[in-house]
C-alpha cells in the first residue's frame, strides 16, 4: 500500500471513531453517578493524555535512533511526534482544567500531577524551540535528540505521581494493577476505549501528513558525489616554488 | 587528548548513577514529605498551630453535612480520627456526603477547621446513576486512600 | 608520494551544504605533515567553510575527514578572550597543551612581551592577529587552519605571519591559511588552491 | 583521568580569571539578586509573617532565575569572542564540562548565598545549616543543568527558550531547595532529593556534553 494510500485509510478509520467516540460517550453511557455529565468529560481527557505519553515515547525513540544513525529522516519523525505531542498535553491539560472546575471546584491546584504535566509540556515547548537555533540541520538535531532523551524522564513521573505521592486527581482507573474490571462501568469502558482509538487513530493520520510535509522541506543535500569527477590536490612538500 | 566514552558507555553510566538515584530517594523516606494534603490522624497527632495553613483531606462523614446560608458544616473523616470543618462559601456542586473533599484553613481551636477553599477529590471509580446494574464494590474506601 | 596513512589531513569527496545552499563542492584534499597550502578566493567562495570542514569545527555533509591529532581553526582576532591578557591567553593554551615554555618564546617572537599584560580588548585589531598567531604557535597542533592570518597585520606583521608558518611547518604541522596576501606567504607555501563560488579549481588555474 | 582533572581544573581556573577580569556574573547577577529580593519583598506584601515564611522561596526563585543569564558563560560568550572553536579542540569534553561546572557552581552558589543573607536581613528570616547544605548542593545540580543548556543554545539568540528549559530543569532544586531550608521541615528527605538530583543531572551532563561539542 502507497504511503498517500495508508494516510487516507488512517483518516477514515479515525473519521469513524469519532463518530463512534461521540455516539458512545454523548449518548450511550450514562452520567456518572457521583459527577454527572462533567465526567464525559474523561472520554477526551483521557484519550489526550495517553496519546501525548505515546507521542514522546515516539520522540524518544526516533531521538535515540538519529543519535545512533545520524539520519536527519529520524529527526523529522522526532519532530513532528514532539509537535502532536505537545498539542495533546495542552488540551489534556485545558480539558482536565474544566473537567476540574465542576468536579473539584476549581479550575487548577498545585498538585503532583498537575505540575508534573505541565513542566512536560513546557519541556518539549522548549524541545520544539532548540530547532532551528543554528543553520546546520545535524546540529539543531543533535540539540534537540539530547532534549528529547533527557525530557522523557518526566513522561514517568507524570503517570506514576498519583501512585507515588497522596494527590487530588484520581489514580489511573485503567492502567491500575487490579484492572479496570472493578473501578468501571463496562460501558463507559467502552466509550473510554472508543476515545483512545479514536484519538490514536486521529494523531496517527496527522502525524503522517506532517511528516510529508516536513520531508517535502527538507530537500536532499544538493550535492552528489560521483556525478562528476571529485577535484583533488594533494600537498607535499616543495610543490610549489 | 583523552578519548571520550562510547555512547553505549555514557547510556550505562546515567542508568547505573540513575538507579543510585532512586535508591538515595527510596531510603530518603520522601514520600511522607511530598504531600498534597494530611489526614486529619495527622493532624491529631501533631501539636495545631493555629496561624499556619493546613490543607486537610478525608471522607465527608455521612449525615454530618448542615448548610447554613453561604457556608457549610461538615465531619472530615479518615475513619480514625475526625475534623470539624466550617467552610465559608457555598460548596462545588458535586459535594456531597460520603464522597472525598479537601479543605484549605487553619485550626481554630481544638476541634474546628476554619475552610476557605473546599474542593471535592472524586475517587477513579466511575459508575451510572442507575446503581443497580452496577456497584463497584469499596468504592468508598478508594477515594480516601489511594 | 607519502602513503595516505602518513597524511596530516586527508579530505576525501568532503562537502558542506547549508539547507540548500551549496558551501563547499565535493573536493578531495590531502596534505602531508610540515606543508603549507594558501587557499585563495572571493569572498563567499567557500574558503572558510573549508577551513572549517579540515579543522573539525563544522561537519561536513558528505565525505570523510582524517587528522591524526589536534586540528585548530583560527581566525584572525581568535584565540583569546575580551578580558583576558594575551598572557593569561596563550598560557591556558600551553598548559592544556603541556608545553608551557614555549608561551614567553612565542609572546617575543610575535612582539607582544610589552603588551602582554594589558587586556585583549584594549588592543588594536593588528596585535589581536599577532595573538592569534601567538596562539596557533603555543598550540602544536598537527592542523592549524588559519582563516585570513594576516588581515589587519603591517608589513612587519606578515614577515612575523610567515614566520609562524615556518615554525608550524618545523613542528610538522600541516598548515592551511585562506589569504588574500599570497605576496608574503606564497613564500613559505608548499602549493595553493583556488575557491570559485565552491567549488576547487584544479591548479594551475 | 589525571590530565582530565588537570585540564578541568586549568578551565575552572581560567574562568576565574575571566570574571576577575570581566566580572561579568557579578555585574549581572547581584544586582539582579539584589533587586529580585527587594521587588518581592514589596511584592509580597507588608506582612512580616507572609515575608518570613516566602524567604527560602524567594531565595531559590532568584537563583533558578540567575541561572538564565549565567549560562551564557558557558558557550554563548565564548563563541562572540572567538574562543569555542578553540576551546573544543584544546581540551577533552569532560575536562570542558566539569571546569564550566565547578565556575557556574560557584556563581550560583555565591548567588544564593546573597540571596539568602539578603532576605535574613529584609524579611526577617533564619537561616539553618541545613539550608546551608542544600544551597551547595542545589547549586551543583542546577551548575550541571546550565552548563548543559547552555551549551545547547550555544548563542545569544532565542535565549527565551534557554529559560522554558533551564526553570523546569531547576524545579527539583527549587522545591527542595526551599523546604531544606525552611525552619520546622525535616531536611533530611530534602537533602536526599538534592543528592539524587546532582547525580542525575551530571551523569546526564557528562553523557550528553560530547554529542553538543561535535562540529
Amino acid at each position: 500500500m502507497s504511503r498517500g494510500a495508508v494516510e487516507r485509510v488512517l483518516g477514515v478509520l479515525a473519521a469513524l471513531a469519532a463518530a463512534a467516540l461521540v455516539v458512545l460517550g454523548l449518548l450511550v453511557a450514562p452520567p456518572d453517578a457521583v459527577q454527572g455529565q462533567a465526567q464525559r468529560l474523561m472520554y477526551v481527557h483521557v484519550p489526550a493524555a495517553w496519546v501525548a505519553y505515546l507521542a514522546f515515547a515516539a520522540v524518544l525513540v526516533c531521538s535515540v535512533a538519529y543519535l545512533v544513525r545520524r539520519d536527519l529522516a529520524w529527526d523529522r519523525r522526532a519532530q513532528a511526534a514532539a509537535e502532536l505531542g505537545v498539542g495533546l498535553t495542552g488540551l489534556a491539560i485545558m480539558l482536565g482544567s474544566i473537567w476540574g472546575r465542576p468536579v473539584w471546584g476549581v479550575w487548577w491546584t498545585w498538585d503532583p500531577r498537575l505540575v508534573t504535566t505541565v513542566v512536560l509540556l513546557l519541556v518539549y515547548v522548549g524541545y520544539l524551540g532548540v530547532r532551528g537555533l543554528a543553520v546546520d540541520a545535524h546540529v539543531n538535531a543533535r540539540r534537540a535528540a539530547v532534549v528529547g532523551v533527557a525530557g522523557f524522564v518526566n513522561v514517568p513521573l507524570v503517570h506514576f505521581s498519583v501512585v507515588w505521592w497522596r494527590t487530588l486527581h484520581q489514580p489511573p482507573t485503567v492502567l491500575r494493577p487490579a484492572g479496570p474490571a472493578s473501578a468501571i462501568e463496562p460501558v463507559m469502558l467502552v466509550a473510554l476505549l472508543a476515545g483512545v482509538v479514536a484519538f490514536t487513530l486521529g494523531a496517527g493520520w496527522l502525524y503522517l501528513r506532517r511528516l510529508r510535509v516536513l520531508a517535502r522541506r527538507a530537500a536532499p543535500p544538493p550535492v552528489s558525489v560521483g556525478a562528476r569527477p571529485v577535484p583533488s590536490v594533494t600537498v607535499v612538500r616543495g610543490d610549489g616554488e | 587528548m583523552t578519548r571520550t566514552a562510547r555512547p553505549r558507555t555514557r547510556l550505562v553510566v546515567v542508568g547505573l548513577v540513575s538507579v543510585a538515584a532512586l535508591g538515595v530517594l527510596a531510603a530518603s523516606g520522601l514520600q511522607d514529605s511530598l504531600v498534597y494534603y494530611r489526614t486529619p490522624s495527622e493532624v491529631a497527632a501533631r501539636p495545631r498551630s493555629t496561624t499556619q495553613r493546613v490543607r486537610l483531606g478525608g471522607l465527608v462523614q455521612r449525615g454530618s453535612v448542615r448548610e447554613d446560608a453561604g457556608s457549610v458544616r461538615f465531619v472530615l473523616t479518615d475513619g480514625a480520627a475526625e475534623v470539624v470543618v466550617l467552610h465559608r462559601g457555598d460548596p462545588p456542586g458535586v459535594f456531597q456526603e460520603g464522597q472525598g473533599a479537601l479543605v484549605e484553613g487553619t485550626f481554630d481551636g481544638r476541634r474546628l477547621f476554619r475552610s476557605d477553599l473546599l474542593v471535592v477529590r472524586h475517587s477513579n471509580e466511575y459508575q451510572g446513576a442507575d446503581g443497580e446494574t452496577y456497584r463497584p464494590p469499596d468504592a468508598a474506601v478508594g477515594a480516601a486512600t489511594p | 608520494m607519502s602513503a595516505d596513512g602518513a597524511m596530516s589531513l586527508s579530505l576525501e569527496c568532503v562537502s558542506c551544504c547549508f539547507g540548500p545552499t551549496v558551501a563547499l563542492a565535493p573536493l578531495t584534499l590531502r596534505m602531508s605533515p610540515g606543508t603549507v597550502c594558501l587557499v585563495t578566493g572571493a569572498n563567499g567562495s567557500g574558503k572558510t567553510s573549508l577551513l572549517r570542514v579540515a579543522a573539525g569545527v563544522t561537519r561536513p555533509t558528505t565525505g570523510s575527514r582524517r587528522v591524526p591529532g589536534m586540528a585548530v581553526y583560527l581566525r584572525s582576532g581568535d584565540g583569546a578572550r575580551a578580558f583576558q591578557t594575551p598572557r593569561q591567553a596563550i598560557r591556558f593554551v600551553g598548559g592544556m597543551r603541556d608545553s608551557p615554555g614555549s608561551v614567553e618564546e612565542a609572546l617575543a617572537l610575535l612582539g607582544l612581551s610589552d603588551i602582554a599584560d594589558r587586556r585583549v580588548r584594549e588592543l588594536s585589531a593588528g596585535q589581536r592577529a599577532r595573538v592569534t598567531l601567538a596562539v596557533a604557535l603555543v598550540c602544536r597542533p598537527a592542523l592549524a587552519c588559519l582563516d585570513e592570518p594576516t588581515a589587519h597585520l603591517d608589513a612587519e606583521g606578515s614577515v612575523l605571519a610567515g614566520e609562524v608558518l615556518s615554525r608550524l611547518v618545523g613542528d610538522g604541522a600541516a598548515v592551511l591559511v585562506a589569504t588574500h596576501d599570497d605576496r608574503v606567504l606564497g613564500k613559505v607555501a608548499d602549493s595553493r588552491v583556488h575557491l570559485r563560488d565552491g567549488v576547487l579549481q584544479a591548479a594551475p588555474w | 583521568m589525571v590530565s582530565v582533572v588537570s585540564r578541568a581544573t586549568r578551565v575552572a581556573l581560567r574562568e576565574m580569571a575571566l570574571e576577575a577580569g570581566a566580572r561579568e556574573a557579578a555585574t549581572v547577577v547581584a544586582p539582579f539578586v539584589v533587586a529580585t529580593v527587594v521587588l518581592a519583598g514589596l511584592g509580597l506584601g507588608p506582612r512580616p509573617d507572609v515575608l518570613r515564611s516566602a524567604a527560602p522561596g524567594v531565595s531559590w526563585l532568584v537563583v533558578v532565575f540567575a541561572a538564565v543569564p549565567l549560562a551564557r558563560s558557558v558557550a554563548a560568550a565564548e563563541r562572540e569572542e572567538g574562543c569555542w572553536d578553540l576551546l573544543r579542540g584544546l581540551a577533552p569534553a569532560s575536562a570542558l564540562l566539569w571546569g564550566k561546572v565547578a565556575a557556574l557552581w560557584v556563581w550560583l552558589a555565591a548567588a544564593w548565598a546573597v540571596a539568602t543573607l539578603l532576605t535574613a536581613a529584609l524579611f526577617n528570616a533564619s537561616t539553618t545549616a541545613m539550608g546551608a547544605l542544600g544551597g551547595g548542593l542545589g547549586a551543583l545540580g542546577l551548575a550541571g543543568v546550565t552548563v548543559l543548556f547552555g551549551a545547547i543554545i550555544g548563542a545569544q539568540r532565542r535565549s527565551g527558550m534557554l529559560a522554558v528549559l533551564l526553570l523546569p530543569a531547576g524545579l527539583p532544586a527549587l522545591l527542595a531547595g526551599t523546604q531544606a531550608s525552611t525552619p520546622g521541615v525535616d531536611a533530611g528527605a530534602w537533602i536526599a532529593l538534592l543528592v539524587a538530583y546532582d547525580l542525575i543531572t551530571l551523569a546526564v551532563a557528562w553523557a550528553a556534553f560530547p554529542v553538543l561539542l561535535e562540529g
